[in-house]
Parts: C-alpha cells; structure tokens; sequence
C-alpha cells in the first residue's frame, strides 16, 4: 500500500478552525490525512508542540493562523510566525525537511484554501516519504 | 484528583456521520483506551434523548469526563457544556471531537474516515484525562460611572446614564463644559443652532441630580479594573477619592494649527483665519476683515491639515460639510459677496448632506478643485492697486488651468486632530492609541465604543473625527454598555485565563512583553511575573513564549495539548508496535 | 496673469440664455462621456461649463466646442445634477455669435427684445414704403393675367417693365446678400482672429488651412456630424430644413430671373418642385419645432430664448406668405398678389437682415467655419507636439 | 406677573423637498397675537436680500430679540445675526424654531408648531412639556431585522439581562453583512466577525429569535405595545432538524440563490447559507414542487430526523413589548433601472453585491473571480472554468447623487468599490482595474489610508462618471472623461462593477405607518432629533438603528444599533418611557409655560 503520511495541525479557533468547518459544511473533499487540533490564537503554538508531534510519529505539522492583520488577539499571528522562522531553520538541522513544517493564513472564509492546502501538504509529504524522525523512535 | 472516569459518546448526526465514518467500531476502539469506563454511539448526541443518555450515564456510572464526538465544537460545545452543568459536573470536563465537519463531510474513503475518526477520538479521549474544574468568574460593578471630557459626546454620555439614574462624574480639564460645540454657531445640514443645543445640554447636567461635574480636573492616576476603578482627588483633600466601575473617554479633538503650512500664511496674513475663528464671526454677526471692511471676496479652503503625508493623512470627516454650511450661511448673511471654495474631493456623505451640496451650489459658489497633496493654493498679499486684500493662485483641476482668485477673507477648515495630552489619558486608563493619536477601539467593525481593556469606553472624536450626530451616537452606544453592565451588576470574566506558577518563573518578564493586553504584571518583591485574569483574554501567547512553563494558560496547558497529540498520533502507533500510551 | 476668476460672469451671460442651472454641476463628466460628437481633441460640453463657472471670458471667446454640439439633449436627459449642459451648449452659441459680431448688434439683438424688435420693424417699413413710393400697383393690375389664369407678378407695377422689375427686385437681393455677406464675412474672420490667430499657444502650419479646407465644405452640405447623434429624425428633419431654406436662398438670390418667372409653368418643372420642396421642408421642421417648444417635453426644446421664438415666428410668416402669394397668383388675383409680394418681402428682408449675419441663422456660416478651425488647431497642437513644443492646455 | 417679551418674528420656509398641508398663514396669524410678539414678515413676502429693510424693521418694532421659525430657519440665521449686530441689538439674542423638529414636517401639525413657536417666545424648553412620560408597562423588546444593527442591538439589551424578540423575515439572521466577503478597510472577513455574533444571538438565553416573520399590525402604546406577528411556515420543524443536508441534496426544484446574489442557484428546502442562524432548513413556497403543484415531498422522505411538515400554514401570534428597536436595513439600487449601463441584459455587468459573492470563497466559483458563460440551455451562468477576466471596470455612484435616481450619497460605496477592487487585483494580480468616481468619500477611521494604499496598489482612479457601456464583440466598451488628465476615454473591458447605492426597503413606508413613525422625502426612518437624538422616534420607546435611518457603513451601523439599545436600557431601568404629546393642545401648553416661568420669575 501506498505511504499515507499523518499531519498533525494547529489551527486557531477564530480563523482557521472556522475555515476548516466551512471546509466540511460545503463538502470539499480533501486527503483524510490531517489531524486538527484547536487553539485559541496561533500565538499559542509552543514550539515543543511541534517537536512533539514529530517525536510522536507525525510526518507533517502544519499551523493556521488568522491573515495578519486579522487576528483576534490583534498580533498571536506575527508571534507565531517569528517564533515559526526560528523553528523552521532548527528543525532542518535536525534532519527534518523543511517541507514537513508550514504556517499558513486561512479566514474563515477560505474553506477552499484549506482543502486545497491539505491535499498540497499531503501531496508533498507522500513525495518525501516517512518521517525519518519515526525510525529513529522505532514508530511504524 | 480523583481517578478519571471517562465517558465517550459517538454521534451518526442522523447518517451524517454514520454514513461515511463507522460509528460502532469507533465507539468500541475507544472502550480500549484507559480509564474510559464506557463508549456508547447514538443518533442525534444533540438532541434531548441524546443529552438525557449523557446525564443518566454520569449519574449511574459515577463519570466525571465526558468526551463527545460529533460536529464542531463551535456549534454544540456550549450545549454540551450546559448538559454537564445539568448532571452537577463541571461543564470544561468535558472534550468534543469534531467528526462531522473534520471527517465525514470532507472525506469519501470510509477505511480512512473511520481511522481519522478514532485518531481524533482518542486524541480527546487522553486530553480530557487532563481537563480541571474551572470555575466561573464575576466582578461586581460600581454604579458610579467616570466620563472624561465634556464635550458633545461626554455630555451625551452622562445625561444617558444620568437620566437611567446612576451616578456620573464628568471631568472637564478646562473651566466650562461644552468643548468645540461650543465654539460653533450652526451646524449642517439643517442649520439648526448648535448654541441652543449645548446650552440646553450643560442647563441639564448643571442641574442634574446625579451628575457630579469636576471642571478644571484631569484624569489621572486611575486604577483598578472593572467594575472597580478608583481616582485620587487631591485637591479635594488627601483621601479625597472617586470610586466608579466603568470609565468612557471622551476627550475630544483639538483643531490643527495650520501656521505649519508655508503657503496659506497663516498667522502673518491678518485676513486668514481658520474655521472655528470664522465661527465666531457668524455667532457676532460681523464677518468682516481686520480692517474692519466687509468682504467681497471669500476663499474657503478645504483640507487643511489633512489628506496631506506632511500634515495629518486621514480625513477629517466634516470639514467638507462644515464649508459647504460656511459658504451657505455666507450667502445668507452677504447676499452679494462672492463666495469660492478649494476642495479637493467633496465629502458631504451624511444625511441630508449630499442635498446641502446641491443647495449651496445653487448660491451662486464657486467651486475650485485642487490636489491636496501636490499643489496647494498659494496665498500672498495682493498689490496696493488691487482690490482685494490678497490674491490665491490655485492649480485648478476641473478646467486644468492656472488661476488666480482674489479673497479678503480666507477660512482654513482645518483637520482634527487629538490632544497633546491624550497619551496621559491613554496610559492612564489603559487603552492604547493609533497611529494617529485616536484611542484604538476593541474592534473597528463590530466594536468601535469598547476598548481592549474591560470597563474602559471610547466615544466621540477622541476614537476618530466625526461629526454631531456620530459623537452622539458613539456616546449613546458606550452609554449603552455602561448602562448594561451596571443593571447586571456583575461581569462574567474570561475562565480559561493564563495564571503564573511563581516556583517556576525566572522573571525573565517575556510573557510580559508579548502579552496584547497588558494583563501581566511584574511584582519587583518575587522577582516574578503576574497576571491579572481580569484582565486576560486567554490567547495563550504566553505560555508558549514563557521558557521554563511557568505560565500557564488554562484549558490549553501544556499537558492537554501534548496529550492530544499523543492521543491523535497514538492509533497510527499502535497497529505495529504496541506501546503503551504514556498517560 | 490674465486667469483671474470672475464670478460676475455668469450674470451676463445669463441675458443669452437659461438660468444659472449650470452652476449646480459637480464635474462627473457624464455629459462629455455621453456626447458622440466629444472627441479628445474636442471635449464638451463638461469643459465650457467649468470655463463659465468661473467666469474666464479670454478662454470663452476663443472657445470653438459650442458650435460642434448640435444638441441632441441627451447629456441634459442624463446629468446627474439636471446642470443641462445642452442647453448652456446653445446660450453659448448665441453669446459666441454676439462676441464675433464686431458691430455689436448681436449682442443687442440677444440681450434685449425692444432693440431686435424695432429694428425688424425699421426694415419692414422701408421695405412697405419703398415699395408702396417707387414701386405702386399699376391701376389696370387686374389685367395681368396670363392664359393659363395666373397672375403676372413681374407686371404688377406701374410704369416698369417686368424685366427691370426683376431686375429691380435682383438689385435689391444682391445688395442684400452683399451686406449681411460682408458682415458674415467680417465676423468669420474675427472668429478666425479669437480662435486662431490670438491664441498664442500654437501656430497653425501654412499648408493646412488647404489640406483641411475640404471639411468645411464637406460639413456644411453634409453636416455628417450632426447626424452622429443618437436621434436621427432631429438630424432629417434639420436637414430638410437646412437644404429646403438654401434651396430658396439661392432661388430668389442667385436665380431669380428663372425662378420669378411671368408664366406660372407646370407644377412638374423644376421650378416649381424645387419651390415646393423648399416649402414643406421649411415648414415641416418648423412645425415640429413649434410644437416641441410648446409642448416643451423633450429636453432640448423646453427652454426658449425670445431670439428662439421670433425666429420660428418671422420664418413661419415668410413661408405662409409665401404659399399665400403663390396660392393669390395661381387663383389670379392680382392685386391681392401685388400685396402679398409686400408683404412677404416686409418679413423676408428684415428676417434676413437680423438673423443671417447677427442671430441664430448664422451658424450656418459658423458652425463649418469651427469645424474647420478647430481642426487647424488640431493640426497645428500635434505638429507642435511632434517636433517637441508641447502644447500649453 | 407675567413677563412681556419683546420678540421679533420671521418665518423661512426653506424648499427641502417637504410640502406638506402646514397652514402657514395660521401659525403667522398666531404668533403675531401672543403679548409682546411683532411679526416681521415671511421668507415669500419678504425674503432676506435688503438688510436697510429689515434694520428699519426692527427699529420700528422695537424688539431686542428675534425668533426665526419655519423650515430650516437657520438657513437665513447669519442674515439676521448681521442685522442684530449692525442695529445695535445682541446678536446672540436668535432663537430658532425649526418646524422639522418633533415630526412637524410630516404631519402637518399647527398646534405643535404653535407651542413650539409659544415655547420659544417664553424661552421654555418645549421637551419638557410636548413630551409626556408613561409607565413602561411591559420589560420585553421586539428588534425588528436580524442585520448587523438588529443583532447588535438585541445582544446589547440582552446582555443587559431583558428579554428580545429578535424577528427576521429571511430564514437567517445576518443580513447583508453576512454576504460580505471583506470589510473595508482593514479587510478582515465578514463571516469571521460577524458569524461568532450570530452564535451568540442564537444561544442567548435573552434572545427568542423569530426568523422568518413579520410584523403584521402594530397597536397600543409606548410601554406596551402589542404586535401581531406573521409566522411565514418554514415547513422545516426548527427542534427537529440537525440541519445534516439532505433534503436539499436530493430536491429537485431549484431556484436563483437570494444569498449568492443570484449568481447562482439553490434548491427549494434549503439553508441560506451555511453559517445560518438557526442552522435549519427550511422551504421555498414559490418554488418548491410540493407547494406549486401539490405533489413531490421528496425532502419529508429522505429525511433522517423527520423535521420537514410540508403541510404547515402560515401563523399569526402576538406578543405584548415595551420597546421596539427598528432595524430593518436596505435593499441594494436596481441596477436595471440606469438603462444606459445594460445590467440584466450584457452577462458581465454585475451589480457590487454580485461580485461580493463572487470574490467570496464559499461563492458560486469557490472565489474565482470569472466571467458569466453561457451553459447549454442558454442562460449565463458563473462556473469555476470560466475565464478570467483581464480587465474590470468600477463604476461609482450607480443610483446615488444622480437627480434621475436618488439625490442622496449612499456613503458606503466608494469604500466597498476600493475594497472590491483590492479583492479582484489580489485575486488577478495582472487584471488591468479602473475605477470610475465622482468624488472619493473616504471620510472614516482608516479609509484615507486605505485610499491611498489602494492607489499604490497600482488601481487605476478617474474621476470621471462613465456615461454608457456597450456590448461589442463580447466586450465592454466603456466612455468617459477623465477629468484630472484632460481627456476622453475609451476602454474595453471584459467585467464592469456597478457599486449600486442603498435604498429604502420597499415596505418601509408600510412599517413606518404601522409604527407611527415619520419617514422623510427617501422614504429613510426620521430621527427624532438628527443632532442629538440620531435614534429615536417621536413615538416613545420605538428607536431606530442602522441604515434604515439613512445610508451607514458598519462601525456607524454597529454604533448606532448600540445607541438605539441605549434608549431601551434606559426605559428599562427606570421603567419609563418618555413620548411625543402628538395631540398637544395649545391652550394647555399655554397654561403651563406660564406657570412655568412664574416659577422660575419666583425664583429669581
């Protein structure tokens, strides 16, 4: 069978959540690969979250947060992404590719963009194979 | 803590869920994970059978976790909750996984659907393992309400809240109420007399029962929060003190001195004047030069001060009004004057406004356009053997010619702009400013009286230039809330606030810097960070900025959102390699 | 500089025509987007009410665009602010027609009624009495009938045969035609003068007053633009008007020994087709336009200047006097001839004499004339351009 | 004793489209009779041009005070301020007295203008004796529309711990801001803020949210007034249906979609749209083949819970409220009837609501901005595949500020025009977007900025009106005058926007009847005080919120609605509620000014 990789996600409970259920109301269909987990504010992703996820087997991290400018705690958003830069370039020195870890804006409007971003990551991480971080924790 | 007892409840939605996701088998993979005492699958969880099942489940079964999953949390959640409160068990023990809008209605494949399903499942299942009681939190409100400025907009306010017979202390920093309405004569669109109207107002707040006005009196050195606000009174005595639970800031604008602009001349060509001083011509009825010579020729100068990258950038939003009211009330009162306007895009938008255009240039006015950020009109003294007192070049836009206008009198409708002192007004009541020195509203759209800070409102001019009817409404609405909140009497705070566990803090004081609501403190004698939860919104920024964890934000730990990854990542995991999961 | 505004403008111009709606407009540019005869080079009529709000009468004068508008009250039908810029299109033309006219008696004629009144009247006396002192009905005038029973018009008058009596009447037209020519003349050419050759700004290149001479031509018979406009029935029914009036001018003018003939030929010659045409073309437009200005429900016609309507008046007179005169003379009636020919000529002459070269007639002569030069201005503007002189707008 | 005032008075009848039955003569012949009172003369007989006249006047009557009344008399205000000034008189000493307040202007009444004119003669506040106070006798509110003012509102009174009746005649709650793609101007996203505040509406213990329903008569008085409401049948039980989808899946009738605009369809059972509040179907009378032709009912047997009662009748009830908040908001400009720009009859001319849905990624093409193309039946249809267009024209002010349709400014369309032009050149970064304005009207917090952003962005601005669009060869063809750079345009383009402007609903005029409000020359609700009352009625305890007042953007709206609540927490309070004396006679007002100023005269 083919590699169907697992993405854990953190998504924001005034944008990106909401876009994610607007996602299912209008019934786009997308890559059943992606595990949601709601935060208030994207502001909230501890970096630890992410290494976590890794360590516990997940191939992929994906975060949502509000559009800049738009978010509900006024600036969670640019927190999340200078803390996301620093992270990003820690986690390829680890050996995880840079594509397995991506913040992206999603309103709660953009239902399509969050079906259409699920089946991109998805794609991608099927390119890219297993997480090597899942061997080394002897995970499947 | 007692031991978790655990009840996992499946919902089909009817087929919406059950169609696509295999409700029973996600229902018994869940009877495996520990401490789940049981897992049962229904139609319609939502409906009253639904939530009946859960109350006589927690009741028989002694439950005291509850995971639901169903649709999404933003539907349901705060019925479920209530469902908890009515089996006497504290409604954030409870945890909903959302199966509907995350699985069944976006996914085809049922193998995968239902993997999905568990995964998500479980993941509630080990999160809500870590859920805490969290009570319910309330502050009871003051009364008394502090408005601060006494203009349109703070007058408004107090005679609102005055009149539903609460108390009010209106503080005015000058020596008389009134504030710029006060200076004017008339206002559009229907000229009625902005005099009558603001002594009417002040008549009523002099002789007001409840209001208690404290002229010459700056806001400063408030503290508290909401509901409890407190000001030191010096001049009234040591202990003198003022006690309110709610604060509107009304402190107004202040006009812009257009001295700074080179080409209008201002403050060396005696006959240029701005349009408050031009007011106070109309109120005595001579509108005449310096020289005391009636004026023939009348220029009005639109956007002064706004509009313009060296001055003020944003919109006044009245002057174009206001000299469309000039040049009418010119007509009136010099019938053969001749009377120019020099705007650059006219922005009578109000009601009844766009008709004031059309009546104004039906009186025989001139009107000139002109590019309010490259060329501005140049005024210099006219040549003895002219006429007129001065004469204004004007790179005229509609006719794209160079021309010349002769004026005696030039009016300056000058911008808006905030108070010097409107930082201290600021810092003091906690709110913040904008770029432009307005105080920033909770929410542009949908919130434009509240502030970030709870018990702090904003009305009138000192959020945005705006004319009579918006202050008042501004005031009317912040007014509104002041008056809401003191008929509750109490104020719900937000429960899953951030709260600092002092053995581990370091006083790095991180938290405090990313914290949008200034709702952390430093208390010097620890050495450790503080947060008011009165003031928290639970955004959890800190907590994930905080190095050592000391600062935890509640129903989003560390630990619950670590354990549902685990539990999310768990299912995947154990097909191989049966590993326990480390609850 | 000479860009000084003067607000006081707009009351003079207001004696030339309608009320100061045109001050209600805000400049959308509505009225320039609709009119098909606005061009880039042309724009109008948003541009001329801008130049009369504030009151640059240098800018007026030499100002050409009133005469390309031929005012089909589509921009008035849909001004947002009812500014009727159409109808400000035609005070224009009347206030132009005064400010060419260097003797000034436009300009009288347009701002007072008493003045273009008596001045009518002054010629259709001298007209009456010249007539009744030099040329009176002969006493056997009832003889004058030919065989076919019309009357002999050329023979009505004493002493004279009917040739020096043609040739009298001819005299009387071509000293006619020579005045309000040479006024017409004079006036175009200070039209040229405020247009072209004081305007400072260009110059136009020698070669193109011949290469863009045709369109002066062209327009005049064709009036090709006119007939841009969305409402064609306007432009036939000008057009018969128009061909109908010259056609009778250069009858009585240029033909009138072959027209005023002494036997009344068959209604099928030319002579007298032409005659008819004339006529009905003249009195059809007339009617419509009549009755429009009284109706007074489309846009165009529901204002009317007192020039506008002793306009319609004198032609409407010169026309049923004329089918007056030609009906006496075919039924024979000599003396009823003789003074209907008086008559006729009473309203005729005076007619001419105001509205040819000092009134509404002239633009005829204008209208191509502006055509024409504007478009040596065109020329000239983008040669300048082409050799890298901008043209100062 | 009785001081005698020496007061002159003048009458201004300003034109402002108002012509109602006023028997001027009347109200003159009165004024000149009360004690101490010299009539100057009226703006027909004697306008205000020749200031000796008026000197003369007033040398002669000796009077050192002055009393303009009529329709807005402060228009000649500054004419006698001059005149009191150079007659030596105090200039301050002017009263006006305008016959637009306290709803004169629309009913015609010569008593009330009388006191009014009798109150200001004796310098008497007249709010204090026209307006009468009456016991609030019943503590609910009915908001009347679910928009953003109507949500706004029913959250403000009821959070403040008072029942609402939240009545929509739609199926949702959300009005036309839920339709919304982005707010201007700081371009966040209107479902996101506005959809949390439905939740909370639908939720709310204090709120019984009526959707579907209108008010049908309206009796009684302030404190209590009892309105019947008609209950449109939904044919979708509310407590039954789990709003899962699929009776609209399998229905076969279909209809054009009154959320999309129109730009696309939706079934007869239906939900708005998906964040509707209540999330439940419901069905379309006219379309629905069930209803129409009798036979069908598919949805009843598809459906899993069993909610869908095809056979429900309409219903009438009536609730007993002490306030009325009204927000009934707007309808948008028919385009259609600017024949010169051919909406309804060129596909790509879209109205701004149109594109709105367009651009909005749960709009019919999943927010691809594409042109109509016409589907095998022949109808011009928005399908995802279509092309994009390369060039788009917004055309301002369609409706507004144009004297053939509506005099007034619609006040939110050149912002929404600049957002929608924002939305397509992010969306079609390389489309060619030309904005046709008159004026740009950025007057609130941030718009300038905006304004000027929108210019960087590349956005082409003219100020000029496009006068007419023709079809050629499948384009657009547009002209205008492009004023600032001095010449004509002519432009192709594949899609034209028309930023429609707002207008009254059409039952407006009915609902202010009904409520005895007054409505002025638009057909806009009439504030009781435009200065310093913007949202209250001259009948007590009805307030109005939002644009059904006039023309507003959303913070002016939201403002607003919390302003009107304002109103009612007060009455709630103090269980009061003040009113306008509308049979007010003059004799009693009479009466007691007297006996009021002999107090005040005891006093001093």
């Amino acid at each position: 069978m083919e590699f169907q990789p697992t993405i854990i996600s953190f998504l924001c409970n005034w944008c990106s959540y909401t876009g994610a259920d607007l996602a299912g109301t209008s019934r786009m269909k997308y890559a059943p690969n992606i595990r949601i987990i709601r935060i208030m504010c994207s502001g909230r992703v501890d970096p630890t979250f992410v290494l976590k996820s890794f360590r516990e087997g997940a191939d992929g991290v994906l975060i949502c947060g509000c559009h800049p400018g738009d978010c509900h705690y006024h600036e969670g958003n640019y927190k999340c992404l200078r803390r996301f830069k620093l992270l990003h370039k820690y986690i390829q020195q680890m050996g995880i590719h840079k594509d397995r870890l991506r913040l992206e804006w999603i309103s709660a409007s953009e239902g399509r963009q969050f079906a259409d971003l699920v089946d991109n990551m998805t794609e991608r991480l099927m390119e890219l194979g297993p997480s090597p971080i899942k061997e080394i924790m002897e995970i499947a | 803590m007692e031991e978790p007892r655990i009840g996992v409840y499946v919902c089909w939605c009817g087929t919406n869920i059950e169609k696509v996701v295999d409700v029973a088998e996600v229902a018994k993979a869940m009877e495996k994970l520990p401490n789940v005492v049981l897992s049962k699958n229904y139609k319609y969880m939502c409906s009253d059978p639904g939530q009946d099942l859960i109350i006589k489940d927690i009741k028989e079964n002694n439950l005291n976790r509850i995971v639901v999953s169903a649709c999404s949390p933003r539907i349901h959640e705060l019925t479920f909750r209530k469902t908890l409160e009515k089996a006497g068990l504290n409604p954030y023990l409870l945890q909903m996984a959302n199966i509907r809008e995350h699985v069944s209605w976006v996914h085809d494949d049922k193998k995968a659907a239902t993997d999905k399903a568990k995964s998500l499942v479980a993941a509630a299942v080990t999160r809500v393992n870590h859920h805490e009681e969290l009570q319910k939190r309330t502050v009871d409100i003051n009364p008394a309400t502090l408005i601060i400025g006494g203009g349109i907009a703070g007058l408004t306010a107090a005679l609102e809240i005055a009149d539903a017979g609460k108390k009010v202390f209106l503080l005015e920093k000058t020596n008389h109420l009134g504030g710029v309405v006060a200076g004017i004569d008339q206002s559009f669109p229907y000229f009625d007399s902005a005099q009558q109207i603001i002594q009417q107002f002040i008549k009523r707040i002099k002789q007001h029962e409840n209001v208690e006005v404290l002229l010459n009196t700056k806001a400063e050195n408030i503290t508290g929060y909401v509901g409890n606000f407190k000001m030191p009174l010096p001049m009234l005595g040591i202990d003198a003190e003022l006690e309110f639970g709610n604060i509107i800031v009304a402190t107004g604008l202040k006009p812009y001195d257009p001295s700074a602009i080179r080409e209008y001349g201002y403050g060396y060509l005696p006959n240029v004047i701005t349009s408050l001083e031009f007011e106070k011509m109309l109120m005595s009825g001579k509108i005449e030069t310096k020289d005391g010579k009636t004026p023939e020729d009348i220029l009005i100068i639109h956007c002064v001060g706004s509009r313009n990258k060296n001055c003020h950038e944003y919109c006044s939003r009245t002057c174009c009004m206001t000299a469309l009211k000039f040049a009418t009330q010119l007509r009136s009162a010099l019938p053969k004057a001749n009377i120019y306007q020099a705007y650059a895009d006219m922005r009578s938008f109000g009601k009844d406004c766009e008709e004031l255009y059309l009546k104004a240039s039906q009186k025989d006015i001139m009107f000139l356009m002109y590019d309010q950020q490259k060329y501005l009109p140049e005024i210099r003294r006219a040549p003895n053997r002219e006429k007129c007192e001065m004469l204004v070049e004007i790179e005229e836009i509609l006719s794209g010619d160079m021309v010349e206008v002769p004026a005696d009198l030039v009016i300056l409708m000058t911008a808006m702009e905030a108070h010097e002192d409107v930082k201290d007004v600021a810092r003091t009541v906690g709110v913040s400013l904008c770029g432009n020195d307005f105080f920033i509203e909770r929410h542009p759209k949908l919130d434009p009286v509240a502030t970030t800070t709870d018990g702090v409102f904003i009305a009138g001019t000192c959020q945005a230039p705006k004319d009579i009817p918006d202050s008042v409404a501004q005031a009317k609405a912040a007014a509104a809330r002041v008056l809401s909140s003191i008929d509750v009497g109490q104020v719900e705070i937000e429960v899953t606030t951030a709260f600092t566990n002092e053995d581990l803090c370091c006083g790095c004081q991180t938290c405090i810097s990313v914290c949008p609501y200034k709702a952390i403190g430093f208390n010097e004698e620890n050495r450790v960070s503080v947060v008011n939860e009165i003031l928290c919104k639970g955004c959890g920024t800190c907590s994930s900025a905080c190095p050592t964890g000391a600062i935890r934000t509640r129903h989003f730990t560390d630990k619950q959102i670590m354990s549902q990854i685990e539990g999310m990542l768990s299912m995947t995991k154990r097909k191989s390699k049966k590993t326990e999961l480390e609850v | 500089m000479n860009n000084r505004v003067n607000p006081g403008f707009k009351k003079e111009l207001q004696k030339f025509g309608m009320s100061e709606q045109w001050n209600e407009c805000f400049h959308c540019g509505n009225c320039t987007a609709i009119c098909p005869l606005s061009e880039n080079e042309v724009l109008f009529p948003r541009k001329g009410i801008r130049v009369i709000q504030m009151g640059l009468k240098d800018k007026l004068a030499s100002y050409v665009e009133p005469w390309m508008c031929y005012y089909c009250g589509e921009c008035s039908e849909t001004c947002p602010r009812d500014a009727n810029p159409g109808e400000l299109m035609m005070t224009l033309r009347r206030y132009l027609t005064s400010v060419y006219d260097w003797t000034g008696m436009s300009r009288k004629f347009y701002t007072s009624k008493w003045w273009e009144l008596s001045y009518i009247l002054f010629f259709a006396l001298l007209v009456i009495v010249l007539f009744l002192i030099y040329l009176p009905l002969r006493p056997d005038a009832y003889l004058m009938v030919n065989e076919s029973g019309g009357v002999m018009l050329n023979h009505l008058v004493a002493g004279i045969s009917g040739d020096q009596f043609i040739r009298i009447i001819e005299f009387g037209d071509w000293a006619m035609a020579i005045i309000v020519a040479f006024i017409l003349v004079s006036n175009i050419l200070n039209m040229f003068y405020k247009i072209i050759l004081s305007n400072k700004s260009f110059k136009v290149p020698f070669y193109a007053y011949f290469t863009e001479f045709w369109r002066l031509i062209y327009n005049f018979v064709t009036q090709s633009k006119f007939s841009k406009c969305d409402d064609k029935n306007y432009w036939v029914g000008h057009m018969l008007l128009m061909t109908g009036y010259t056609t009778m001018f250069i009858l009585v003018v240029v033909a009138l020994p072959a027209f005023q003939t002494e036997k009344v030929v068959d209604w099928y010659n030319w002579q007298r087709l032409l005659g008819y045409y004339a006529t009905f073309g003249i009195l059809f437009f007339l009617t419509v336009v009549t009755i429009g200005r009284i109706r007074k429900k489309d846009i165009k016609l529901q204002y009317s200047h007192s020039t506008d309507w002793l306009f319609i008046i004198m032609l409407g007179l010169t026309t049923i006097t004329g089918i007056v005169l030609h009906i006496f003379r075919l039924a024979g009636l000599p003396a009823a001839t003789y003074y209907m020919y008086i008559l006729h000529l009473a309203i005729l002459v005076p007619m001419i004499m105001v509205e040819v070269p000092f009134s509404k007639w002239s633009h005829l002569a204008y209208r191509p004339f502006a055509i024409y030069f504007s478009r040596l201005k065109q020329v000239a503007l983008s040669k300048q351009y082409s050799t890298g002189l901008a043209p100062a707008i | 004793m009785n001081k005698i005032p020496s007061v002159g008075i003048y009458f201004h009848y300003e034109n402002n489209g108002y012509s109602n039955g006023l028997n001027k003569q009347k109200i003159e012949k009165y004024s000149d009779q009360i004690p101490g009172v010299r009539y100057i003369g009226n703006s027909h007989d004697l306008p205000p041009i020749d200031k000796n006249i008026f000197i003369e006047k007033l040398k002669g009557s000796r009077v050192s005070k002055l009393l303009i009344a009529g329709y807005d008399p402060g228009m000649v205000k500054p004419f006698f301020t001059r005149i009191m000034s150079e007659s030596g008189l105090d200039p301050t000493n002017i009263t006006l007295c305008n016959f637009r307040d306290y709803g004169i202007m629309g009913r015609a009444d010569e008593q009330m203008a009388e006191s009014l004119i009798y109150c200001a003669v004796m310098t008497v506040n007249p709010d204090e004796i026209i307006n009468k106070v009456v016991k609030q006798k019943n503590q609910d509110t009915l908001v009347i529309g679910g928009g953003i003012a109507g949500i706004q509102a029913s959250l403000e009174i009821a959070n403040s711990n008072h029942k609402v009746s939240l009545l929509e005649r739609t199926g949702t709650i959300g009005g036309h801001m839920a339709m919304f793609d982005k707010t201007f101007p700081t371009l966040d996203c209107a479902a996101c803020i506005l959809t949390p505040k439905m939740v909370d509406v639908g939720l709310h213990p204090n709120i019984d949210l009526m959707t579907y329903s209108e008010v049908k008569e309206v009796t009684g008085g302030p404190g209590n007034y009892k309105v019947k409401i008609l209950k449109k049948a939904r044919r979708v039980d509310l407590k039954t249906c789990i709003g899962c989808g699929i009776c609209s899946e399998k229905c076969p009738a279909k209809a054009s979609s009154e959320f999309d605009a129109g730009t696309t369809l939706r079934k007869a059972i239906y939900i708005p749209f998906p964040q509707a509040v209540p999330n439940k179907y419901l069905i379309d009378e006219k379309s629905c083949i069930y209803v129409t032709k009798g036979k069908c009912g598919v949805c009843a047997k598809v459906c899993p819970a069993n909610a869908v009662r095809l056979d429900e009748q309409d219903q009438e009830i009536e609730i007993t409220v002490g306030n009325i908040v009204v927000a009934t908001g707007f309808k948008t400009f028919d385009a259609g009837k600017v024949a010169n720009f051919g909406y309804g009859t060129f596909p790509n001319v879209l109205t701004s609501l149109e594109l709105e849905r367009l651009v909005n990624a749960a709009g019919p093409t999943g927010g691809n901005i594409t042109q109509r193309t016409k589907d095998k039946k022949g109808n011009w249809i928005f399908t995802e595949e279509g092309a994009e267009p390369e060039s788009v024209a917004i055309i301002h002010c369609v409706g507004s500020r144009d004297v053939n349709n509506h005099q007034y400014c619609s006040r939110v369309c050149c912002m929404y025009s600049l957002k929608l032009a924002h939305l397509v050149s992010e969306k079609l970064p390389d489309a060619r977007i030309t904005e046709y304005y008159i004026d740009i009207r950025a007057f609130g917090k941030g718009y300038e900025e905006f304004y000027e952003r929108i210019k960087q962005e590349g956005i082409e601005m003219i100020r000029g009106r496009t006068a007419k669009i023709e079809e050629r060869n499948g384009k657009l063809h547009l002209r205008s005058e492009d004023i600032i750079n001095n010449k004509l345009i002519e432009s192709e383009v594949d899609m034209v926007i028309l930023a429609v402007g707002l207008e009254p609903r059409e039952d407006a005029q009915s609902l202010a009847k009904m409520l005895g409000i007054d409505t002025n020359k638009d057909g806009w609700f009439e504030e009781a005080n435009y200065l310093t009352d913007p949202t209250s009625t001259h009948s007590g305890g009805i307030t109005i919120a939002g644009v059904c007042q006039g023309p507003k953007d959303i913070p002016d709206t939201v403002a607003q609605a919390s302003a009107a609540a304002c109103s009612v927490i007060q009455n709630l309070i103090t269980k009061k509620n003040k009113t306008l004396d509308k049979t007010v006679l003059i004799s009693l007002v009479e009466e007691y000014v007297n006996k009021l100023s002999e107090i005040t005269e005891d006093q001093i």
